[in-house]
Parts: C-alpha cells; sequence; structure tokens
C-alpha cells in the first residue's frame, strides 16, 4: 500500500470524490479486478478499499461517516477472510463476503439497467410528441351540482350561526292582559246579565293554570277600573267568595257605594 | 434531364424522402408554426424548404391532420371537417355558494317564508343575487304574499326542487326534530328574531 | 352469391377511410397517448379500434412522425432516428444525472420501495435534488406507506416514465437476470456514460 501513494495519491483522491458512497467505489475497483463479482476476492478488494481511504485521509480530505463505517466493516473482513480455512470465524467471514458481494451484485445489475434504460429513446430528448397539442375537450360549467346531504348541512349551519349569534331570551309568556280583559268588558256592557260570576268572562281558551290566574287577576283589574268609572257593579259577598259583576246602575253612574 | 445518370436520380430521390422525413418531425414536434426559413438548415443543402413544404402538404391534403400554412409559417392542424365530431364535452357541474344553499334549505322547510324571515332564521343579509340565482334555476318561486303591512312576498320551493333533490314530497325531507338535536340550534329555531 | 355487392364494398372502404382520418386527428391532437378504448367511441360501429390503429401505424411506418403502441396506449413520436438532427433545431432538457438514473432504476425494479431500501442498495444517501428531479419529471410517486414502524413512503414508478422510455409495461424492462447473465459483457458495458 504504502509504495503506491506517492504516484498514485492525487488521482485517487480525486477519484474518491467522484464516488457516490462507498459501495460505488467497491464496484469500480471490483470491475478493477476483471473478476465474476461472485468469485472475486473480497481480501483484496478490502486492501484496494482501506488503501483508498487511508490515503484520502492522510490528504486531509473531510470523509463522510458512511466511508468509514465502511472501512471498519472490510477490515473486520478482512481479518476474518485471512483466518485458516474451515475456521468459526473463517466461515463467518466467508458468509459476510457473499452478502457484500451480493449488495456489488445488485448495485451492478441496477447499472445495467441504467445503461439499458440510457440507450432507449427518450421522449424529448430523441424522439418527440407534438409540440402544439389541440384540445377538442369544453367543459361545461352550467349545470349545478345538488344534493341533499348539502342541503341539509347548508340547513343546519344556517341555524347554527343563527343559535350563536342570538343571545338567550326567554320565551315570552302570552299571558291575557288587562287591557285585553277590558276590550272584552266593555264589548259586554249592555248586554250584561243582572249579576253573574267574574270567572265566567274569561277567554276562552287561556291556557294553563298560570294563564288562567293571570287572566282572572287581568279580568278583576279590568272590572274594578270600570266600576270606578260606573261603567259596572262588582260585588263579593264574602272574602275569598265569588267575585260577581253586573250592569251598571244608571243613576248610580261615578257612585262606588256597590264595591264592597 | 434525360442524360441524368440513373445512380443520381436514386440518391436525390433518397434526399428527397429525407427533407420529407425531417420536415415532418420538425413540424409535428414544434410548438410554433416553423417557417420555411427555420426548417432550411435542417435540409439536405439541394433541397429548397418551400418546396419540401409544399410536397408535405400535398401529402396530408384531405387526411385526417393537414399541414397549412398561417402566420410565421407552417403547422400540423387537425382537419377542419373533423374537429367537430372530435369535441367532448365534459360536464363539470358548480356547487351552489353557501349562502344560496342555505337561503334554499330555509324555504324548504319553513315555507311559505318571507325574505325578512329567511335573513332573520341565518341571521345574515340576503343578497338579491342568490335569491335571484335561485329562482333561475328554479328552485323557488314566489306563492303569493302575506297579508301583513307591505305584503311581502311569499316564497316556496319548487316541483324542480323536488325532482332535483329526489324527492316525491317535502314530507320526504328528514324531519326537522331529527336534523335540530343541539338545543341551542332547536332554541335559535323556536326563537325567530322579528 | 358469394361476391360482396360492391357499393357495400365502396361504403366499407368510405368507414374505413373516415374511421383512419378520425384516429389521425384524434391522436395527432392528443398530448398524452391514447387507448384503443378512448378512441371506440369516435369510430364508426362497426370499425375495430385495435385494427384502425394497426393500419395507421402501418401507415406511417417509416416516415418522419412514427405511430407507436406504449404504456396506456399509442402515439405519434418523431422517428428516433431523426434525433441528432432534429436536437439542432429542437430544444432538449439536459439529461438526467447519474444519481437520479440509478434511483429511477431502483425503483422500477423494486418498486414500491422505501427511501432507507434505494439508499441501501446505492450505498449512499439520497439528495433531495434526485428526488425533486425525479417527481419534477413525474417519473416517480409515492404509493401508500409501508406498514412497519415509522410507516415509510413507498415509492413506484408513473406511466409517464414508462412513455418517457417507450415502454409498454415493466415487464418490458429486461430481468435482473438476464442484465447480470454475462459478467464480462456487463463490464463492458459499464464504459462510463456521461
Amino acid at each position: 500500500m504504502a509504495e503506491a501513494r506517492p504516484a498514485a495519491g492525487p488521482a485517487l483522491v480525486v477519484h474518491l470524490e467522484g464516488f457516490d458512497g462507498p459501495l460505488d467505489l467497491l464496484l469500480e475497483l471490483a470491475r478493477g479486478q476483471k473478476l465474476d463479482l461472485s468469485r472475486m476476492s473480497m481480501v483484496s478488494l478490502a486492501e484496494q478499499y482501506l488503501a483508498m481511504v487511508e490515503n484520502a485521509e492522510a490528504l486531509r480530505l473531510e470523509l463522510a461517516a458512511d466511508w468509514l463505517v465502511m472501512a471498519a466493516w472490510l477490515t473486520w473482513l478482512k481479518s476474518r477472510l485471512l483466518l485458516p480455512a474451515g475456521s468459526a470465524a473463517q466461515e463467518e467471514g466467508e458468509l459476510a463476503a457473499e452478502v457484500l458481494a451480493e449488495r456489488l451484485r445488485e448495485l451492478a445489475a441496477i447499472r445495467l439497467a441504467v445503461a439499458w434504460l440510457g440507450q432507449r429513446p427518450q421522449l424529448g430528448h430523441e424522439v418527440f410528441a407534438r409540440g402544439a397539442p389541440e384540445r377538442f375537450v369544453t367543459t361545461d360549467r352550467s349545470q349545478v351540482a345538488l344534493d341533499l346531504p348539502g342541503l341539509l348541512r347548508g340547513y343546519l349551519a344556517a341555524m347554527r350561526r343563527a343559535a350563536a349569534s342570538r343571545r338567550y331570551r326567554p320565551p315570552p309568556v302570552a299571558l291575557w292582559t288587562v287591557k285585553e280583559a277590558l276590550g272584552r268588558l266593555r264589548d259586554l256592557v249592555g248586554v250584561l246579565p243582572e249579576w253573574s260570576e267574574l270567572a265566567r268572562f274569561l277567554p276562552e281558551k287561556p291556557g294553563g293554570a298560570l294563564q288562567c290566574r293571570a287572566a282572572l287577576a287581568s279580568l278583576l283589574m279590568a272590572g274594578l277600573e270600570m266600576a270606578r268609572d260606573g261603567q259596572l257593579r262588582l260585588q263579593q259577598a264574602a272574602p275569598f267568595g265569588p267575585i260577581l259583576l253586573g250592569q251598571a246602575q244608571p243613576e248610580e253612574t261615578g257612585d262606588e257605594r256597590n264595591r264592597p | 434531364m434525360s442524360e441524368t445518370d440513373p445512380e443520381t436520380e436514386i440518391l436525390a430521390a433518397a434526399d428527397r424522402t429525407d427533407a420529407l422525413r425531417l420536415a415532418e418531425a420538425f413540424l409535428f414536434a414544434a410548438a410554433e408554426p416553423v417557417s420555411a426559413r427555420a426548417l432550411a438548415p435542417l435540409l439536405p443543402p439541394d433541397q429548397e424548404p418551400q418546396a419540401v413544404l409544399a410536397e408535405l402538404a400535398g401529402r396530408y391534403a384531405g387526411r385526417g391532420v393537414e399541414l397549412v400554412e398561417m402566420a410565421g409559417g407552417w403547422q400540423f392542424r387537425t382537419a377542419a371537417d373533423l374537429a367537430p365530431r372530435l369535441r367532448r364535452v365534459i360536464s363539470v357541474p358548480r356547487r351552489l355558494p353557501r349562502a344560496a344553499m342555505e337561503t334554499l334549505a330555509i324555504v324548504a322547510y319553513h315555507q311559505p317564508v318571507t325574505r325578512a324571515e329567511i335573513e332573520a332564521i341565518r341571521g345574515a343579509a340576503l343578497a338579491q343575487a342568490t335569491l335571484d340565482a335561485l329562482l333561475e334555476l328554479g328552485l323557488v318561486e314566489p306563492k303569493g304574499r302575506r297579508e301583513t303591512p307591505g305584503r311581502p312576498t311569499l316564497w316556496a320551493t319548487t316541483p324542480v326542487f323536488l325532482s332535483r333533490f329526489g324527492l316525491g314530497t317535502l314530507g320526504d325531507l328528514p324531519r326537522r326534530e331529527d336534523l335540530l338535536i343541539e338545543p341551542a340550534v332547536a332554541q335559535a329555531e323556536f326563537a325567530p328574531q322579528a
């Protein structure tokens, strides 16, 4: 090794830089031996590799980790292969050498495939397609895609947005107001019977219990207001007893005597 | 002429064939029309480019592709009579914009409904263009007026709406209570702003 | 009567001419290879697309432009022998660098293949620029992931790869064993390219 260095030194360095990784160099070296990849001497291959890497190192070339890993591995391989044939360690080396040879064969096959592809006429390099293709496809975008899921998504989106933009407001309770009670009683002025129970003048469908009591209260308020103006009369015989409502007496208008 | 050596004649014919092949390939591969001047350097020196182009054009006459002279040079073009038969129309339906789809859904579920009500439910203004688009597609139609001040137009979906969505009747739409499961969403529905 | 009616024969010939013109125009116009299936709907019903394509290819044999069958269809291409002269007038992109060609060959032979596997076979890291170039040219594409820890992306070649190298299918690539059959010859072919 040492004697080869002075002569081949700089050339080898340039050479090394041109390789895409250690396998690349190994394949080149194997080819240099002009040997069948399956029968080549792994020992001599390893020696050549180590010589080149050592040389590169001497020239302070920055070596990538994989170059050094390969160097270490080849050193190990060489040491095994140099052991007497038949020993377990030597067989281990033979096995490892076969693995390496297989990898080199694989890479060699790829190189040959590249050469095969490379000699084929490539589109855009040796053969050319139509330079000005014509398009006869017209795109019609007048149709609208409609689907039910889309419609429902739209509805939900609108509802959700509406929900998000609204502040909470308790639903208003529909109650029969004093104003409405006044209107109802005024309509009845003149056709009122002599005396009848206040509750009979409730609207037909006041709703639930709450609406019922509210309507009764509104009716009482309206009755009190109208009695004050002498438009009708109210009377109650006993506390919590039924409240009776009656026709106003014309001469008593404005008089509040009849009110309990 | 008559004294031309037969060998010279054969060579000339080969040259012509070569020139025609080259011109054909170049015209085919070129992205732009090729002028006689651009073709000249490619041809054997004794071949006149204009004549080569004319001969090539003659060979393509009546074929599916023709060599035509246009501004700036010669170019292969599809024969004019074939173009209509080669034309294919690909339908790429567009999607309805979101606002239109939402409006359509609200009309479907709340019809008959006024524009103000649609806006209240969506919580957003309804652009005239959106309503116009739905009208144009025949998906909604006016359906009388509400007898309130201003007599606003009422909107409803059309039979086209049903057929486009594959519905037999409006009753085939999923129930609102099956859709509006979240309380907040349902809430909004029960308290529409005036 | 065994002989065909002359009128029928004339009509059949006209149909064939029409089919050939249509196929010629359609294939000339297309930017990509055209399959017989894609051509079929354009032709008169009695014309078999595969037969029409074969006849058309025969008519173009030896011309400057040829009709070749490859990946998924037929395409007009300039004749390969004209390349050296056409390259004087048609600008040609740079050839793929060795690393890219090797990566491409590995993907072609080992697909679907992970990046780590490509690197192991080449014994060198895959440069970003190499992958970018192959992707940009549309020669390779990701094809799912391997269901192993890390779920690495798998790479495969594309129809563009087949089309670029004039291959019908991946089966048209020489077998690895055939490539390696004669080491002496193989080594001769290693002659440094590029």
